[in-house]
């Protein structure tokens, strides 16, 4: 296998991975980092391409993302830290009001 | 003679300022303070409306010949070819003409129910604004939208002044209306791109203009199959023909007097001047194929309607079914090509509004002075209510078409004119007739002779005043179109022979005797 | 100097917003902060207009035309109108410090622009992280409700997997190219198609598009009625231009399987939408559900996009009626005040108002499409002409009896309004600010119906662009 | 020629109808005066009319061009020939004359006004009826007279069953008007008219195919049948007897019922294209004469016989009609109008005179207290028995005649047999006739009060009318059939006879008379024996042969199960039942897609992987 | 492939299967430390220098820290016990095998073909060192740049918005500290 691809297969094994963690778990904060999680994977994706076009532009996509995900990273925090005020607990199945 | 102002237009116009105008005290916040002041005006109105009507008439006819031939038309989205096109002919006459009869009729009505106030003028005077535009428009998509929007005031009056059950009624009637005619929709705007696509407009554009898009033979067999289907099940749930009378029962139930009469005195005709005045043309090939059908559907909506309307307890149940009934006819009438036939129809459909309505009045003040409507609670009001026993005794008479009042016409035209074609289905129908007679004079017995049956026995109840006039104004128009209905005939024959048969003659494809 | 006209907007809403935070301290008064605001939309609006003629440069990622001009105009006027018409309702809102609030709506409308204008992937990206970002906090704004926070919650963690999503598609189409520009693609091969897929999948959870609409209902219920508003109408018109770009310009619609997936999505949106929006009681889920299935309207003319532009052009009318409506509905309701929901709160509200109950009953009834407020009705008179002449009969069907199924509900509101006694009779008072809000909406959505030419017209023209 | 006098005719009863309802209101006692007087007015411009009556002419008077449009003409449109002379002239003298009549029978009854204001309406449609000069004119005259008599039926609508016997007959001569329109239908697609005058043209007439003529024909005689009471829907003429008796005496006696007999008689060139329908006809009156007949004889009201034996006479007029003897049949209704009128006038004396008691068993006796009505109902009894010379005499002796001349292929074979039946109904009539007369007026009062004699103003009339029920046949019976010649057939071989053949004419008449003064009068007993010999005829005949049950179970009851059933499933549960189902499905489905939002977020997200999943699946190109 | 990046990606997967797989979030967030790490590292071998770098200070050093305060403050137990369905976690996981199948199908036999040479002269255009990211960054990727720092500013008022309320009160409705359940 070529090393490049197998650069792709691994980001793609983690997106799934995020993916399925986000479904499995119930913690809020699990869940961000689920979500980080494939977002990382992008990113090895990107960088991997980039490597393949010979091109920079993968990486400074990257590093947007890096800095996209720090900001979500803040929001989120604090969305989880005012869910956890109104309803005492971060496990999505207990902020569950909203529904059918 | 010619008429300075848009005359077709203002046909439309008017009657919808003058509901804004009903509306105007009621913004101000004192509702019922100038309930009477908003009466006369909407009486006012309602007679304008009647008399611009009435001029037109007298203009076009004095200017060329008995058939009128008004036109307006503007362009109103070229790039969508939708244009303004408003056309009165001898056809769209006598409905328009029945519009503002009924709507006259059932405005100047004094019985209306408790807590309306001007909102129920305004409604009524929208209702006949938007029927009027029904009759006069002959662009689809225009037409279209005044089918839609006839539906809402009506609605709004049953829903705010109704029975116990008036949402879901309405509701219903809503759900079945527009499940009905959506697919009309899709076929209008199918025709109008059809017309593009064939490259038979002007600017390249769609048309939805009707006599650009009966004039050319555009459609497939297949086609016409089913736009026409999606036409006549429009107009089957808005006449309505069984068995899409679903919401009728309920509608008639609960809907006030006033309403219930307008519903069944216009709502309905719009369906059968629909299709001849867009399904002939359109899909002469279709609608000579589903020929047949129709009639078979009309006869037996007739026997159908009898049936139910004797097995019906109380008096505006009865009354429904009963229009069911009597609407069968005019679906007969036009059902195959025969002119003496489809006039018929028209007059019936237009002697029937009279009648219907007359008798949703009537019946109305019955029950409003019994305080109900069941055969059980009735009986022997005859002494009591003398003038009502008289009106009703002469609308009953009128709707099981005794000669010399115009349902006789009607239904005499449709049943010899019809006979040609099909035999079997008019005998059907005659069947209904026998029927007819039956629960008509069933009712009139139940609710007026026999002892006198009533709760408590008051005096009074009775028409009075400006009603009575009303009741006579009706009761002398059935009559006098029973012995006179002449000019009315000669107005319809041309008409329908221009909008229905000639297109069929036209379209070689069809191979049809048929009689004159 | 002219390198930064193509800017001028986004940086007049970015710089002024972050006036806000400057002033956020001696700026606590609502009248002035949401002036302010409306300002600084009014001035952006104008940028837009009257400025960007002068700029017909391609510069570094970002395009201007007729089409991003167009959808950048739509959405400020959205953001103007509901800005306008829930201003007055941020005090019951009960949300705290109103400069943060208005900075993060200036915000995300600057996000909202970028996305329109991005000429590449990446700028595409960031605006819609900008934008969304925003959203969330702003459904979060009323810290002290539960169900705020909660909606907040979903949001993110949801939007975050969408943008995952959108990203590993953008991620694809680098793979593909090379490069990030939005620029069109030759090959329709696997690897674009999926792409193109996850892509798709991203916009159509920030559109709202079933199977991708679960949030919608919660999150229009849970998020403050003034963001709720806001969102309702930007969001979509950003998400739109977005879409339309990507699959016209990058991905050359049509092509089979593209059109499929779209296909799909649109049915199952309008049919999903109104189906579950029959039962609701809550007059916020029913409206979230609704512009889901409106959504899947929308996105017909995408679907059935062949050699003709026009019906591009229908979806852009359509999306641009449906603007007033929503806004119009969800200002009614903001002006009901915070906690107004269920449907029970609209009974009789005729009676306490007029002026509330007849605009709402036009903006439900422009939205099952009926006269007098023909704006929907135009609208699908426009659109199912386009889905015929394309041929695609059965999504023109489907359509077509959904919105005859959608009146079963869009009669509750009005009928609770108008035929159904008030439980108290003490009237509603609606502010300037909203009184005009509504105006304006009414005006618009009567006035589309009436008098659509001029609409058509412009509508063709952007069409006629985005297709090139 | 046009000449209004024939618009008077009929405008002069229709104006009486108005006026004397609106004074009579004010002043009740002018109302039968006015009305009278209306009738009277009309039967002079009838007669000054029939004076400017000469050899084939006729007038008319168009009031409307009607239904005429496009191509189609039917006007409104009366016109005056020698047959509409005849009936006009009975319709309105003898009309005129129970108007008087009714003056005094109805004198205590508060709602005058409406009865003299029907009757008017009445005769009015009446005239219509016999003046149309196309069928549709005719139909309006057909259906008023229905509509008159449902509501002279019921007038005493107080009492359901009074306004139910109206519904009844106003429905069964419904069932007879769809043979009406079915006709009317049928000759005018294929004869292209419906004027009277055209459809006797032999070349227009041509034009109709056979079966279209048979049922051109059979519906005619439908009409007819259910006009004139014939099999099986003559039962709504003895119900008729609600009403009160000048409205029996002058539409169930004189003139409504034989407007069928009129209908053959103008359309005979329709009746007899196909053979088969004299046939039918002459076979029907002739089941409907026998078993009415025999009905009579077992019936105690005194109105209910005179019900049946109407219905039997009119089956006479009918087989006159069936074998082609029109002016026969004409004949026959005129004298019968006399007879039979004076007859109803002079039960309604009694029963006027007894108190409103109509039963025979309660009288008796009648002959002393009330002598001039038992003297008029004597006359009238020997002319419907028909001894000479009373005018009953002639008619039926004509009609006799007539049968032995039947000239139609499925007859032949039966003449005799029907000749002998038919002597045997006059014999029969003449029984039951002598019976109502033995118990009205001999033997001793059975009843209690104090009977009197009717006042002049009722005994007058009736005196006249039994005048003319003596004399009138022995006038007539020279001029009448001569002058049919023009507008009817002629009549084969019909010979006045001597006085022989008076003698011998007279003989069935006069056994019945015997027969019922030997067994009421001089032997009762013997009655009860042949009562138990007779036992199923009499059950038969005192049960009217059970006709209406044997009605209600067959056509009745079978509709009203029909009605409920289609109310019931087909409306209820099929039409709005579906409609309702799918609304429910409708509603459950969208509960249910509400219930996929679970507010659970990772729900949510599993949703949206699977939905991706299924997305990349479906669409990818590869898999 | 090299043995180090075989390693290093094995450690990566392995972690964020932890990540998925601990019951305590505190352990999953460890894990997602060296997750972000292995990955950091993977970058460092792809030539990502640049990247390489401002991942473990961003990444593993800003947000990580951040996410660990969070914890630390709510100090939570591990998720409470009710387990997820069997039947879900197979569909999930199914669903995630069909995702991971089409993605990665296409896009490794889209790939497999690239010859290494053109790899090793790429190499050195690939080279993302801080020069040549900053080139990118502030030349091409100007406007980008900018806005990002708008992202970042909204991530900051954001937070600060949603923090902070008015009647500041940090224990919430009803239970105490860390809704023991």
């Amino acid at each position: 296998m070529d090393p490049i691809t197998s650069y792709l297969g691994i980001a793609c094994l983690l997106f799934t991975i995020g993916g399925i963690g986000l479904c499995l778990r119930r913690n809020a904060i699990v869940l961000f980092m689920c979500v980080e999680m494939m977002l990382n994977a992008v990113n090895l994706a990107f960088v991997a391409f980039s490597k393949i076009h010979g091109n920079l532009d993968g990486q400074v996509a990257v590093f947007f993302v890096m800095v996209i995900a720090a900001a979500e990273s803040a929001i989120g925090l604090a969305i989880i830290l005012s869910v956890f005020r109104s309803v005492a607990s971060i496990e999505t199945t207990d902020a569950a009001e909203l529904k059918w | 003679m010619t008429i300075p102002w848009p005359p077709l237009s203002s046909l439309i116009v008017v009657p919808a300022l003058g509901a804004l105008g009903c509306l105007a005290p009621w913004f101000s916040a004192k509702i019922d303070t100038k309930a009477r002041f908003v009466r006369v005006w909407a009486i006012g109105v309602s007679l304008l409306t009647l008399v611009i009507l009435a001029a037109i008439a007298r203009a076009a006819t004095l200017s060329h010949g008995a058939v009128l031939g008004l036109e307006e038309a503007h362009q109103w989205i070229p790039s969508l070819g939708i244009t303004y096109h408003l056309e009165l002919d001898g056809l769209s006459f006598v409905f328009s003409l029945l519009t503002a009869v009924i709507s006259l009729a059932v405005i100047a009505w004094s019985a209306k129910p408790a807590s309306a106030g001007a909102g129920w003028y305004a409604l009524l005077l929208l209702g006949e604004s938007t029927v009027m535009g029904a009759f006069l428009a002959t662009d689809l998509v225009l037409f279209y939208i005044f089918f839609e929007a006839m539906l809402l005031p009506v609605l709004g009056a049953m829903a705010l002044w109704g029975g116990a059950q008036r949402l879901n009624a309405s509701l219903k009637f809503l759900i079945y209306t527009m499940a009905g005619s959506a697919l009309m929709f899709l076929s209008i705007l199918y025709l109008g791109w059809n017309a593009q696509a064939m490259g038979h407009t002007l600017n390249g554009n769609f048309a939805f203009e009707i006599t650009t898009l009966a004039n050319m033979k555009m459609l497939n067999p297949i086609e016409e199959l089913v736009l026409g289907l999606a036409f006549l099940l429009a107009f089957a749930i808005k006449i309505p023909m069984v068995p899409f009378h679903g919401w009728l029962p309920d509608t008639y139930r609960e809907a006030p007097h006033g309403v219930a009469a307008f519903t069944a005195a216009l709502l309905g005709k719009v369906g059968i001047y629909a299709i001849i005045r867009f399904m002939w043309p359109l899909f002469p090939t279709f609608m000579a194929q589903a020929g047949p059908y129709l009639a078979a559907a009309g006869a037996l909506a007739i026997v159908f309607g009898a049936l139910v309307a004797m097995a019906q307890k109380d008096l505006r149940s009865l009354l429904a079914y009963s229009s069911i009934s009597h609407l069968g006819f005019c679906v007969l009438g036009i059902a195959g090509v025969s002119t003496m036939a489809m006039t018929g129809a028209v007059f019936q459909a237009v002697s029937h509004g009279l009648i219907t309505a007359a008798l949703f009045l009537t019946v109305g003040s019955v029950i409003d002075r019994q305080g109900s409507r069941e055969f059980d609670r009735l009986g022997g009001l005859a002494r009591a209510i003398p003038l009502t026993a008289f009106f009703l005794m002469v609308f009953s008479v009128a709707a099981v078409a005794l000669p010399l009042t115009s349902s006789f016409v009607g239904e005499f035209l449709i049943i010899v004119g019809s006979w040609k074609l099909f035999p079997q289905w008019t005998t059907v129908a005659l069947l209904g007739v026998v029927l007819g007679a039956v629960y008509t004079l069933t009712a009139y017995l139940r609710t007026m002779f026999g002892p006198l049956h009533d709760t408590d026995p008051r005096t009074g109840g009775d028409v009075r005043g400006f009603d009575v006039v009303i009741l006579a104004g009706l009761a002398a128009a059935i009559i006098a179109l029973g012995i006179f209905p002449a000019d009315l005939l000669g107005m319809i024959s041309p008409a329908v022979e221009v909008s229905a048969i000639q297109s069929v003659v036209a379209d070689s494809s069809v191979a049809l005797g048929f009689s004159r | 100097m002219n390198a930064f006209v193509p800017f001028a907007p986004v940086l007049a809403l970015s710089i002024g917003s972050l006036g806000y935070l400057v002033s956020g301290q001696f700026l606590e008064r609502a009248r002035l902060t949401s002036l302010f605001a409306l300002g600084l939309i009014g001035a952006a609006a104008y940028l837009i207009v009257g400025l960007l003629p002068m700029a017909p440069t391609v510069p570094h990622g970002f395009i201007i035309n007729d089409f991003s001009k167009f959808f950048a105009v739509l959405a400020c006027l959205g953001a103007f109108v509901s800005v306008i018409g829930t201003a007055s309702s941020l005090a019951e809102e009960k949300i705290g410090m109103l400069s943060e609030y208005y900075f993060l709506m200036l915000t995300s409308l600057c996000g909202a622009l970028v996305m329109i204008f991005a000429s590449d992937f990446l700028t595409l990206f960031i605006g819609i992280e900008v934008a969304s970002l925003a959203l969330y906090c702003l459904c979060g704004a009323r810290v002290t409700k539960e169900a705020s926070s909660e909606a907040a919650l979903k949001y993110f963690l949801l939007g975050c997997v969408s943008s995952a999503f959108m990203l590993f598609g953008i991620a694809l189409w680098y793979g593909v190219t090379g490069g990030l520009a939005i620029a069109p693609i030759n090959s329709a091969g696997p690897l674009v198609i999926l792409s193109f897929v996850l892509m798709v999948v991203g916009l159509a959870f920030k559109i709202g598009l079933a199977p991708f609409h679960l949030w919608v209902p919660d999150v229009y219920q849970g998020a403050p009625t003034s963001v709720t508003t806001y969102m309702s109408c930007v969001v979509k018109v950003a998400a739109f231009a977005a879409l339309f770009k990507i699959a016209l310009n990058a991905f050359q619609l049509p092509t089979e399987s593209a059109i499929g997936i779209l296909w799909f999505l649109s049915v199952l949106a309008m049919t999903v939408g109104n189906l579950a929006a029959l039962q609701q009681r809550s007059v916020k889920r029913m409206l979230a559900y609704s512009s889901v299935a409106q959504a899947g309207y929308i996105l017909i003319g995408l679907v059935v996009l062949g050699d003709t532009t026009s019906v591009l052009a229908s979806s852009v009318f359509y999306l641009t009626g449906y603007c007033a409506m929503t806004i119009g509905a969800f200002t009614v309701l903001s002006v009901l005040g915070p906690d107004a929901d269920s449907v029970d709160d609209f009974k009789g509200l005729v009676k306490r108002s007029p002026f509330l109950a007849i605009s709402m009953t036009l903006f439900f009834l422009a939205l099952a499409g009926l006269p007098p407020s023909m704006a929907g009705l135009m609208g699908k008179v426009y659109l199912f002409t386009g889905a015929l002449s394309s041929k695609f009969y059965g999504l023109a069907i489907i359509a077509v009896l959904n919105s005859a199924l959608a009146c079963a509900y869009y009669f509750r509101v009005p009928a609770a309004m108008l035929f159904q006694a008030p439980p108290t009779t003490e009237p509603v008072k609606v502010s300037v600010f909203s009184t005009f809000a509504l105006t304006f909406c009414v005006a618009a959505v009567v006035g589309i119906g009436i008098y659509p030419e001029p609409l058509v017209e412009m509508c063709e023209a952007v069409a006629a662009v985005a297709v090139g | 020629m046009e000449d209004t006098r024939l618009a008077l005719i009929v405008l002069v009863p229709l104006l009486g109808c108005i006026v004397s309802y609106a004074i009579g209101r004010a002043a009740p006692k002018l109302a039968g005066i006015i009305s009278t007087a209306a009738v009277a007015t009309s039967f002079y411009f009838v007669v000054s009319l029939w004076q400017a009556l000469q050899g084939g002419q006729t007038f008319s008077f168009t009031l409307s061009s009607w239904l005429s449009f496009a191509d189609v003409i039917l006007p409104l449109e009366i016109h005056f020939d020698k047959l509409s002379a005849v009936m006009c002239l009975v319709v309105t003298g003898v009309g005129s004359l129970i108007h008087l009549y009714s003056v005094g029978y109805m004198a205590e009854d508060e709602s005058r006004p409406r009865f003299f204001s029907y009757l008017n309406l009445f005769i009015a449609a009446m005239l219509i009826l016999v003046l149309g000069k196309s069928l549709p004119v005719i139909f309006i005259g057909w259906e008023g007279v229905g509509l008159c008599s449902y509501l002279l039926i019921g007038f005493w609508y107080t009492n359901p069953d009074f306004a139910s016997a109206g519904r009844k007959a106003f429905v069964m001569n419904r069932i007879g008007d769809l043979g009406f329109i079915v006709a009317m239908a049928v000759l005018y697609h294929s004869c292209g008219s419906l004027d009277i005058t055209v459809l006797h043209r032999p070349e227009v007439l041509a034009r109709l195919p056979s079966e279209m003529g048979f049922i051109a024909g059979i519906a005619l005689f439908l009409a007819a049948a259910g006009k004139s009471a014939q099999l099986p829907l003559f039962t709504w003429l003895p119900d008729a007897m609600a009403g009160p008796t000048p409205v029996s005496a002058l539409i169930h006696a004189a003139t409504m019922v034989t407007a069928g007999i009129y209908l053959m008689a103008r359309m005979f060139g329709v009746i007899e294209l196909a053979p088969l329908v004299p046939a039918i006809i002459l076979w029907t009156a002739f089941a409907t004469s026998a078993i009415a007949a025999i009905i009579a004889i077992s019936q105690n009201d005194i109105k209910k016989v005179l019900a049946y034996s109407t219905v039997s006479q009119l089956g006479f007029m009918f087989l006159a009609v069936g074998v082609g003897a029109y002016s026969v049949a004409l004949f026959h209704v005129v004298t019968h109008a006399f007879f039979k009128a004076c007859l109803f006038m002079s039960a309604g004396s009694v029963i006027h005179g007894c108190h409103h008691e109509q039963d025979m068993r309660r009288m008796g006796g009648l002959a002393k207290s009330m002598p001039l009505t038992c003297l008029s109902y004597g006359a009238a009894t020997l002319a419907i028995a028909g001894i000479a010379p009373f005018a009953g005499y002639f008619s039926k002796h004509a009609i006799l005649e007539s049968l032995a001349h039947a000239h139609n292929p499925y007859l032949h074979a039966y003449s005799e047999l029907i000749g002998l039946g038919a002597t045997a109904i006059a014999t029969c009539t003449a029984f039951y006739m002598t019976r109502s007369f033995i118990l009205t007026f001999l033997g001793s009062y059975r009843g209690e009060g104090h009977p009197h004699e009717a006042p002049i103003v009722m005994t007058a009339p009736v005196l006249v009318l039994a005048g003319l029920s003596v004399v009138g046949g022995l006038v007539l019976n020279h001029g009448f059939f001569t002058y049919l010649q023009g507008p009817l057939p002629a009549v084969a071989g019909h010979s006045g006879g001597g006085i022989l053949g008076y003698v011998l004419g007279s003989v069935p008449g006069l056994l019945g008379i015997a027969a019922a003064y030997a067994l009421f009068v001089i032997a009762p007993a013997v009655k009860d024996q042949i009562r138990k010999v007779l036992w199923i005829g009499e059950k038969l005949s005192s049960g009217k042969f059970y006709l209406d049950e044997v009605l209600g179970l067959v056509v009745i009851a079978p509709i009203r199960a029909l009605s409920g059933v289609t109310s019931r499933v087909l409306d209820q549960s099929v039409s709005i039942g579906t409609g309702n189902a799918i609304g429910g499905i409708s509603r459950a489905v969208g509960e249910l897609t509400c219930r996929m939002t679970t507010g659970q977020v990772s729900t949510y997200v599993l949703w949206m992987f699977a939905s991706a999943a299924f997305l990349l699946y479906c669409f990818l190109p590869v898999r | 492939m090299s043995f180090m990046e075989f390693v290093i990606a094995a450690i990566g997967i392995a972690s964020a299967i932890g990540v998925v797989g601990f019951r305590n979030p505190l352990s999953s967030a460890f894990s997602l430390i060296v997750h972000l790490l292995s990955i950091a590292g993977l970058y460092a071998l792809l030539g990502a220098h640049f990247l390489a770098v401002s991942q473990v200070v961003v990444y593993a050093g800003a947000i990580m820290v951040l996410v660990l305060f969070v914890l630390m403050l709510l100090n939570l137990k591990s998720e409470s016990g009710r387990r997820l369905g069997i039947v879900r976690s197979a569909l999930t996981i199914g669903i995630g095998l069909v995702i991971f199948l089409t993605i990665s199908a296409p896009m490794l036999a889209q790939f497999d073909s690239i010859p290494q040479s053109t790899l090793e002269q790429n190499a050195k255009a690939s080279e993302g060192g801080v020069k040549a990211i900053g080139e990118l960054l502030y030349s091409q990727y100007m406007v980008q740049f900018e806005l990002s720092s708008l992202v970042l500013l909204v991530g900051v008022v954001g937070a600060v918005m949603l923090a902070k309320r008015k009647n500041v009160q940090l224990t919430p409705r009803e239970g105490g500290m860390g809704g023991v359940k």
